[in-house]
């Protein structure tokens, strides 16, 4: 089976984000290296697009390319960092035994995403079909909208009550799901809590990010006594 | 008046005086008459008992042994003794020695400590020793033996640390005790050694078994071995006696009633009432016998050069002690415990002289500054001369009576030997050298008394006991005459037929004419050695210095006891303390300490070594991390 | 995305005639913001060049060109020159989501009026220009000047909470399509204005099944987040001439500072058809299915197209697809025409107060929005 | 999953690419973390490295045909970015107490 | 009933004490109550049952059902006298300690209810969970008696106390839990009741570990020779009635664990083990003794000297036959009492003279002659005269160790000649000879007075009582020991074939 289109965008983006994420640690001015790491995002938010996880593609380029990484440049801008004397520690026995711990780290990771066979060696375990969430998570309107075009009630009541019987029928139903649908509804089903701990998770961030940054003093030499 | 409540009165008298005086008296008051009077009195009625007890015995129809139990003491698994006494023909003779000596005694010290500050508790001491005696004598079992043993040990302890102020006196208390601790250590193990062999520790019991003699070093050997080493504790035998010079530190009648007449006898008593098995034991016999001999001739040898008047007594005791040993290990048990008999009585009568010299001089003990108080205080000089003669063996005194039979069944017996007659040839002779040294510088000769001592007899209450003593050690003899004199006047040996029904002898063997050869050699040869210590000591004082510087080394080493005190104290003592200080000081703080604090130490250690880790270099940290997970991967992965 | 060669073909034709029209149709429009607010103020505007003036936007083009390349000496280099790239960049790509017009299907071979129908359309369109950020901030910052810096940081933070502001209030619509795909939205606001109230139909013939109709305060909320998105005038801050000269692109001249306005402009088109997609009912006729239009033009497409012999469904699906088209450039062309309106009329806003309309009163009112929908499809049982 | 095709399966991009990718992404987030002095370096680096992590969720999430994994990369997303804001609050600080960046400045918060 | 009753009254009256105002007061009443307590475990003694050697007094509750921990206590032969020895010291402590103890006198007598509490709660429990519990409980007292009434460095002592037998307890916790665990598998149902315990068949390489973890954790209490560095230090810096306690009862519980956990739970290990132990013994013996007559300090003395006593009572133990462990049990009682008469003693004179440097004494029998006798007689009983209860037990334990190892026995018995050696050197330089720097220097000593003599009294009675008449205690104790052997060499050849 010759090459695919997909093929080719993987094995270009995939060789564009590497050399990126190299640039990205090994730049000296850290404008640039904010960049670049916005462009491996995007490229990261295109594969996330080709493996069919549209949602979570645009939520990483909205998040991460959109919102952290401008973070990023903006303090990189108000510190008007310029490029760096010797970015990386001078040459030490420590540098040295960083290095090789992390080809080792990297040879073991790579070794073993390519060793991966299909099935996951039996780690990681491939459910044929994703358990359907249970009827009551069925809207309504889920429901009526594939299967049905009927509006009135009565019918849409046994389609209900007919999914309830069989789980089986719920199962075709919920294959017509875009994954974004899929993802929501064990989002909101299995997940509840965490994403209700997540606010609480970002409302402390945020607060504890301003109580930080507001400490005294200013971002610059100030020329006036003051 | 039944034979439990007779025993119970022997024994308890003396225990109730004890207490009377003990803790009634206030303890300080001076009157020594009242606490003298007190002790003496339960001295007495003991002594009465016991006369009675002994009289019931005498009668053709007699009962053999006169039994009381009181309640059962110790009954834990197999081991079972109770607190029981026995009056039978050994320890008849005993108690009639203890009590009767023991009440002229408390008579003559009500004089003695006429002018000493604590009376009453010295008076309550003597009672108790005399309480422990008898139960010493009278216990029907090794335990009760024991226990009077000890408590022996513990009133002669008091007793010779009595003037505590003093600390020399006390340190020879001291010594007295842990010696003979010694000796009850040996004692006890061959108890169990005993108990283990025959599950009983009564004598009667004991009695009744056979013992197959048994030649080589088996248990029973060990176990008479033991016992030995016990009596040699007790009754200062050759590795044990250095206590008893030293004991002369206390008052003058303690040493007469402990360490002539009673305690040091003790010994004596145990191996006559366990006869049947030592006579199973000839290895343990012939050991005996030798120690007997040995110390006969080393003490009296020390004896020669002594200057104190007690310490020429106390090496004459344990010389006479050595006889007694030697008779008792040749298996002439008999013997023994007749000259048992007549050295209480003569050397109790020369100690209580000794006594009243003492009291007449003013506390002056030392030989060379007396003389001639034959004149100053005849009746001490004419009982102590009725002394001298039983002791150096002249016939017709008790002392010839009883160390003639020894000396003849040394040589006569089976398990005796000519070398051993010999040895008791030579002490007799060295005894009666050092007596007659004795007489002659205190009785005879110039009066080298100073002037400012004037010099006056003791009271009446001193000298009665004394004249009494005399005519004892005069007739003591005549009860256990040997039959080789006896069959000429037709008098039967009283003693031999008292004590054969319990004591059984060995055969000892040899012609009527050699006894009277033995008996001869003796008496000449002690009768020269006394002439010429005479003939030294009253005429030629001066050419006593000559022979001193011409053989001074070897004077200076006997005067000086051979040095064995030293010997012990550096050998024995010096170590033992040096160890238990290095004990302390290394093993104790430096090991078993440091071990402790080395746990302590590691903790600490590890604990600030890691400290260096942390140094905030985030980036350290990071590395920390991805070598950890390095490490992980690695192990997974290679396992 | 296709698998084959000739699929691979036609897309890249496809986006290339697409680019073409949004980047035609921005002269067009610097144009109508030059004439159009002189006709308000009742003055001319440039006529000179070309009849109405409309060469006067080829002359600028040329102008600009043929402009002397000049790089500030502070300025960082290579970010100098990415800048305007990074700004055009993204609103090109935000177009690509939106439907131009139903498919069209000749010769066997359906052909989509839309670059790529994904079914998540509106949030690519969101995650897109939410990178135009990094435009303004590499302008800003890479010129080197004091105040270039300012006004990107005030632009970038303008953007991005109002980009917040903007996500939200679309929710509220999502709710009631149910899709992301722009495609699904415009097929739901086909025909009259009908739902499901309680299981039971309710249908009101006089309105258009607009969205606009369904939410109103979306609409509104979501109208003044884009105008704030482009920098339009009411919130203009970044460029604001009084006092920041010209903001982020001060130092830029000649072609660069044209590609800033193509930037700035192909964004406010895109936000135009995203407004007429979300709530006016995108290229779809009121009241009027494509359904019907297809087969109005059955009966006498014959006629327009009968030269080309194609066969008669090939001709009708040319001609709808193309009266959709019409349609769909109508509806955007009057809200273009609606931003430019509000430049030349609302004052600009101080700083404070764009923050605090941001934050303060757009995004509660959208969150309220938003409940209110979430009640009413939940409790009331509405199905769209 | 499993390929049976001939020589091209190595081509055709399956799970294993996107892990490997994933790895290397990581690698290099991990070496930026552990090399480079400035803090704000470091921050990006780490968001590297989660990024990677997504990769490889999304991934997993598809050829396993499993939503949790899009799930796990929803919250990790919202955790990296509160902790970029967090991380760069701190850097802010850093830099007005010591006019620069430099990791070795906190070294101060040891305590 | 009466057997909590007995163990729990000290606790409450511990507790009630504390709400007491006047320290006087306080005194009193502890007095009485303590006095009280003695008279209730009286009640125990008078209702034993001497001929059966099962349980008796019995009360078994349960405390933590799902793990089998009951509240089940007990009292046979052998803890009977040793419950009694406690409450018997006890009013003696609170009497000895009338103006020894000035400060914080409320506190001090609740600790000592407190601590009888736990000991009497030790030698009750038959569930072992309880019993450590109480052995635990028993740390914390004692450890503030030391800490807070002691001497200059009486921190230190208290911290090595404590830490030292908690360490050992951590391994004796580790083997009950690995007892319940077997009782869980071999009998069905998790249960840390003694009873069941012996019931378990524990395979060899088990019983070895088990056994020397519970040994270790009892070694360490005895003390036996080389974990014994804490008693010396303990001893010098508690204050009098701390010591006394503390050599009274809690050296106790050592043997006593050895004879109710160690030993009748792991027969084929007692076996194995009992040989290192008789060394262990005896080295005990002659090693306290020879370094107790080197110690310039009283207490110091008496300490070593407990370990050398305490080592007699060891090698009673594993000698493994009725005249042993009945010597040693006996043994037990006589050093509670002794030993504790010669702390109330020095604790005595050190109440008047501040020092407790035999140097510098000399000649105190002149001066205070009661005391002199008190002495002496507290010296006859510990150096084991005949006559004296010290006699009884060490004749009995020679005894039963001559039957098990015969060189043993002949090297203990020079531990009596070496025992009278420090004692009698000890008594000669405080009480013989010329009046010391202490006497010169000071003021008329004062002889003791009523309340002293009221507390050696009943001591020196009992020294007496016991050495003549042991069998008054002993058949209490005979069918419980005779019991014990028997369920360990039957155990023994049980598990030998």
């Amino acid at each position: 089976m010759e090459l695919t289109a997909a093929d080719i965008l993987f094995y270009l983006f995939g060789f564009v984000s590497v050399v990126s994420a190299l640039m990205v640690v090994f730049v000296s001015n850290p404008i640039y290296s904010a960049l670049l790491l916005a462009v491996v995002m995007s490229i990261l938010g295109i594969f996330f697009f080709n493996l069919e996880a549209h949602f979570i593609a645009a939520a990483q380029v909205v998040v991460y390319a959109g919102a952290v990484m401008v973070l990023f440049v903006m303090v990189m801008m108000l510190f008007d960092l310029k490029r760096e004397k010797e970015e990386v520690a001078r040459f030490s026995i420590l540098t040295v035994l960083k290095i090789i711990s992390v080809g080792v780290v990297c040879g073991v990771l790579v070794g073993a995403g390519a060793m991966i066979t299909g099935d996951g060696m039996g780690f990681i375990k491939v459910s044929t079909t994703e358990a359907p969430p249970p009827p009551s998570m069925l809207l309504k309107s889920d429901i009526n909208a594939p299967t049905k075009q009927t509006t009135n009630p009565e019918e849409l009541k046994d389609e209900v009550v007919e999914i309830t019987q069989n789980p089986q029928a719920g199962v075709e139903i919920f294959t017509k799901y875009t994954d974004t649908q899929k993802l929501s509804l064990k989002l909101f089903s299995k997940y509840i809590f965490i994403f209700e701990l997540l606010s609480v998770l970002l409302l402390v961030a945020i607060v504890g990010a301003v109580a930080l940054a507001r400490s005294k003093g200013g971002t610059h030499h100030v020329t006036r006594g003051s | 008046m039944t034979d439990k409540f007779l025993i119970a009165t022997m024994l308890l008298s003396p225990l109730i005086g004890f207490l009377i005086n003990g803790l009634l008296v206030n303890y300080n008051n001076k009157s020594y008459l009242r606490s003298g009077i007190v002790a003496t009195v339960a001295a007495a009625i003991s002594f009465l008992a016991a006369a009675t007890l002994f009289l019931k015995l005498l009668g053709v129809s007699a009962p053999e042994v006169v039994k009381a139990h009181f309640f059962e003491w110790i009954n834990v698994g197999q081991f079972k003794a109770n607190a029981a006494f026995v009056v039978d023909h050994i320890s008849g003779i005993m108690i009639l020695i203890i009590t009767g000596v023991g009440t002229l005694i408390h008579l003559y010290s009500i004089g003695y400590m006429s002018h000493d500050e604590k009376p009453a508790k010295y008076f309550s001491y003597l009672n108790l020793f005399l309480f422990n005696m008898l139960i010493l004598v009278l216990g029907d079992n090794l335990l009760l033996l024991f226990v009077g043993w000890e408590g022996v040990g513990l009133c002669s302890y008091l007793l010779i640390g009595f003037w505590f102020t003093d600390s020399e006196k006390a340190k020879a208390g001291m010594k007295a005790f842990v010696v003979n601790r010694i000796g009850d250590a040996g004692f006890i193990l061959g108890l169990f050694l005993i108990f283990i062999l025959f599950k009983t520790v009564e004598f009667e019991e004991l009695a009744k078994l056979t013992y197959a003699p048994e030649l080589g070093w088996g248990l029973l050997t060990f176990a008479t071995m033991f016992l030995f080493i016990g009596a040699t504790g007790k009754s200062a035998q050759i590795p044990l006696y250095v206590w008893l010079p030293d004991a002369m530190a206390g008052p003058t009648p303690v040493s007469a009633l402990i360490h002539a007449a009673t305690m040091v006898t003790a010994g004596v008593y145990m191996i006559v009432r366990l006869n049947f098995m030592f006579m199973a034991t000839p290895n343990t016999m012939m050991l005996i016998a030798t120690i007997g001999a040995l110390t006969a001739v080393f003490a009296a040898s020390i004896g020669l050069f002594q200057n104190d008047i007690k310490k020429i007594l106390a090496y004459s005791t344990v010389s006479q002690l050595g006889y007694m040993f030697l008779g008792v290990g040749v298996g002439a048990f008999k013997a023994g415990m007749f000259h048992l008999m007549t050295h209480a009585f003569f050397k109790a009568l020369m100690f209580l002289g000794a006594g009243s010299v003492i009291h007449g001089m003013h506390e002056e003990q030392d030989v060379r500054k007396m003389g001639g108080l034959s004149k100053k205080m005849p009746i001490t000089y004419l009982t102590f001369l009725f002394g001298w003669l039983a002791i150096i063996g002249t016939p017709l005194f008790s002392g010839f009576f009883s160390k003639d039979e020894i000396l003849w069944k040394t040589f006569a017996s089976p398990m005796g030997s000519k070398f051993l007659w010999f040895l008791g040839v030579l002490g007799a002779a060295l005894t009666a050298f050092y007596m007659t040294r004795l007489m002659a510088l205190t009785f005879w000769g110039k009066s080298r008394v100073d002037k400012s001592v004037h010099v006056h007899e003791s009271p009446i209450v001193m000298t009665l006991p004394l004249v009494i003593l005399a005519v004892l050690s005069l007739i003591g003899g005549w009860v256990g005459i040997p039959e080789v004199i006896g069959h000429i006047f037709s008098i039967p040996n009283g003693w031999e037929h008292w004590l054969s029904k319990q004591v059984v002898d060995a055969a000892a063997h040899g012609s009527h004419l050699e006894e009277w050869l033995t008996m001869a050699t003796s008496v000449i040869l002690a009768g020269c050695s006394a002439y010429c210590a005479y003939f030294i000591y009253t005429k030629k004082a001066d050419a006593l210095e000559k022979l001193k510087n011409q053989y001074g080394k070897i004077y200076n080493i006997i005067s000086n006891k051979y040095y064995i005190d030293e010997l012990y104290q550096k050998t024995i003592v010096v170590p033992l303390v040096l160890l238990s200080k290095w004990f302390w000081s290394f093993v104790d703080v430096k090991i078993v300490d440091r071990t402790t604090y080395l746990l302590a130490d590691i903790v600490r250690g590890a604990g600030s070594s890691l400290r260096l880790m942390v140094n905030g270099n985030v980036q350290q940290y990071a590395l920390y991390i991805v070598a950890g997970m390095v490490a992980v991967l690695v192990v997974i992965l290679t396992r | 995305m296709g698998t084959t060669w000739l699929e691979i073909i036609i897309n890249t034709v496809k986006i290339a005639a697409i680019f073409v029209i949004v980047v035609s149709t921005v002269p067009l429009l610097v144009w109508v913001e030059r004439r159009g607010p002189a006709f308000m103020q009742n003055r001319l505007g440039p006529n000179r060049v070309g009849p109405l003036g409309l060469l006067q936007l080829a002359a600028d083009a040329i102008k600009f060109i043929f402009k002397e390349e000049f790089i500030p000496t502070k300025a960082e280099k290579i970010l100098y020159f990415m800048a305007p790239g990074l700004t055009l960049l993204p609103a090109a790509l935000t177009f690509a989501a939106i439907p131009l017009s139903t498919p069209i299907n000749i010769l066997g071979y359906t052909f989509k009026l839309q670059i790529a129908d994904l079914n998540i359309g509106l949030i690519y369109i969101f995650a897109v220009a939410s990178l135009g950020v990094y435009g303004i901030l590499a302008a800003g910052w890479s010129s080197g000047n004091k105040y270039a810096m300012l006004g990107a940081l005030r632009a970038s933070s303008q953007m991005i909470s109002y980009e917040i502001a903007m996500g939200l209030s679309v929710v509220g619509v999502l709710m009631m399509y149910q899709t992301f795909s722009l495609n699904q939205m415009i097929t739901e606001q086909f025909g009259y204005f009908s739902f499901l109230w309680q299981g039971s139909a309710v249908e009101l013939k006089f309105l258009p099944n607009w969205g606009v109709f369904f939410q109103p305060l979306a609409f509104i909320l979501f109208l003044t987040a884009t105008f704030a998105e482009t920098n339009r005038l009411p919130f203009d801050l970044p460029e604001g001439e009084a006092e920041l000269v010209a903001g982020f692109h001060t130092e830029y001249g000649g072609f660069k500072f044209n590609m800033f306005f193509m930037g700035e402009y192909g964004h406010m088109i895109t936000s135009a058809a995203l407004i007429t997609t979300l709530f006016f009912g995108g290229y779809a006729l009121p009241f009027i299915s494509p359904e019907q239009v297809r087969e109005f033009w059955i009966q006498n497409g014959h006629t327009l197209l009968g030269f080309t012999g194609l066969s008669m469904p090939d001709i009708a699906s040319v001609l709808t697809t193309i009266t959709h088209l019409v349609v769909f450039l109508a509806k955007t062309g009057f809200w273009l025409f609606f931003f430019i309106w509000v430049r030349w009329t609302l004052p600009r806003f101080r700083y404070d107060q764009l923050m605090d309309l941001g934050w303060k009163t757009l995004l509660p009112w959208s969150l309220v929005n938003l409940a209110l929908t979430t009640a009413l499809m939940y409790f009331a049982r509405i199905v769209k | 999953m499993q390929d049976q095709k001939g020589a091209h399966t190595m081509l055709h991009v399956g799970l294993n690419h996107y892990l490997v990718l994933s790895g290397v992404l990581f690698s290099i987030g991990v070496l930026g973390v552990l090399l480079r002095k400035n803090a704000l370096i470091i921050l990006m680096s780490i968001e590297l490295m989660l990024n990677a992590v997504n990769l490889s969720f999304v991934a997993f999430s598809k050829y396993a045909q499993n939503m949790d994994g899009q799930i796990m990369v929803f919250f990790v997303m919202t955790i990296a970015a509160a902790e970029a804001a967090v991380g760069l609050a701190i850097a802010v600080a850093v830099f007005k107490r010591f006019k620069e960046v430099n990791i070795a400045h906190f070294e101060n918060l040891k305590g | 009933m009466i057997l909590s009753l007995v163990t729990f009254l000290p606790l409450v009256v511990g507790l009630v004490l504390l709400f007491f105002k006047s320290d006087k007061f306080v005194k009193i009443a502890a007095l009485l109550l303590a006095v009280a307590e003695f008279v209730l475990s009286l009640a125990l003694l008078k209702n034993f049952d001497s001929t059966t050697a099962s349980l008796q007094f019995v009360e078994k509750y349960d405390w933590i059902p799902q793990f089998g921990i009951s509240y089940f206590i007990g009292l046979d032969g052998i803890s009977l006298w040793l419950i009694l020895l406690t409450t018997f010291l006890t009013p003696i402590i609170v009497l000895a300690s009338w103006n020894a103890i000035d400060k914080k006198i409320k506190a001090f007598h609740a600790a000592l209810f407190i601590l009888q509490t736990a000991m009497l709660g030790a030698f009750v429990a038959i569930d072992s969970v309880l019993f450590f519990v109480f052995w635990e409980l028993m740390l914390v007292p004692m450890f503030l008696l030391v800490g807070i009434w002691g001497g200059e460095k009486r921190i230190y002592a208290a911290y090595k106390f404590f830490i030292y037998t908690m360490v050992g307890s951590i391994f004796m916790l580790v083997a009950i839990i690995t007892l319940m665990a077997m009782a869980k598998t071999q009998l069905g149902v998790m249960s840390a009741s003694l009873l069941d315990f012996y019931k378990l068949q524990i395979p060899l390489q088990a019983q070895h570990l088990m056994f020397l973890a519970f040994a270790l954790a009892f070694a360490i209490k005895v003390p036996i020779f080389p974990l014994h560095t804490w008693l010396p230090d303990a001893h010098v810096q508690a204050p009098t009635p701390g010591s006394v306690i503390l050599a009274g009862v809690l050296l106790k519980l050592g043997t006593y664990g050895f004879i109710r956990f160690a030993i009748p739970l792991f027969p084929l290990a007692v076996e194995y083990f009992s040989i290192y132990f008789i060394i262990l013994g005896v080295f005990g013996i002659i090693y306290g003794a020879l370094v107790a007559m080197v110690q310039p300090d009283m207490k110091k003395l008496v300490a070593y000297s407990s370990v050398s006593h305490l080592g007699y009572c060891v090698l009673g133990i594993f000698a493994l036959n009725t005249e042993g462990v009945t010597g040693s049990l006996y043994q037990m009682l006589n050093h509670g009492i002794s030993t504790g008469a010669l702390f109330l003693l020095v604790g005595m004179i050190y109440e008047r003279t501040h020092s407790r440097e035999i140097a510098n004494y000399g000649g105190l029998a002149k001066v205070m002659p009661l005391f002199a006798i008190f002495f002496f007689i507290t010296t006859l009983s510990s150096i084991a005269v005949p006559g004296t209860n010290g006699f009884v037990g060490e004749f009995l334990i020679l005894l039963g160790a001559f039957k098990a190892n015969k060189i043993a026995a002949a090297l203990a018995a020079t531990g009596m000649v070496l025992g009278a050696v420090y004692m009698l050197w000890m008594y000669k330089r405080i009480f013989f000879g010329l009046p010391g720097k202490l006497l010169t220097g000071h003021h008329e000593l004062k002889d003791l007075n009523k309340r002293e003599v009221m507390v050696l009294v009943p001591l020196m009675i009992l020294i007496f009582v016991m050495g003549i008449f042991p069998n008054l205690f002993l058949d209490k104790t005979k069918a419980s020991i005779e019991g014990f052997l028997k369920n360990n060499n039957q155990m023994q050849v049980s598990l030998n074939k």
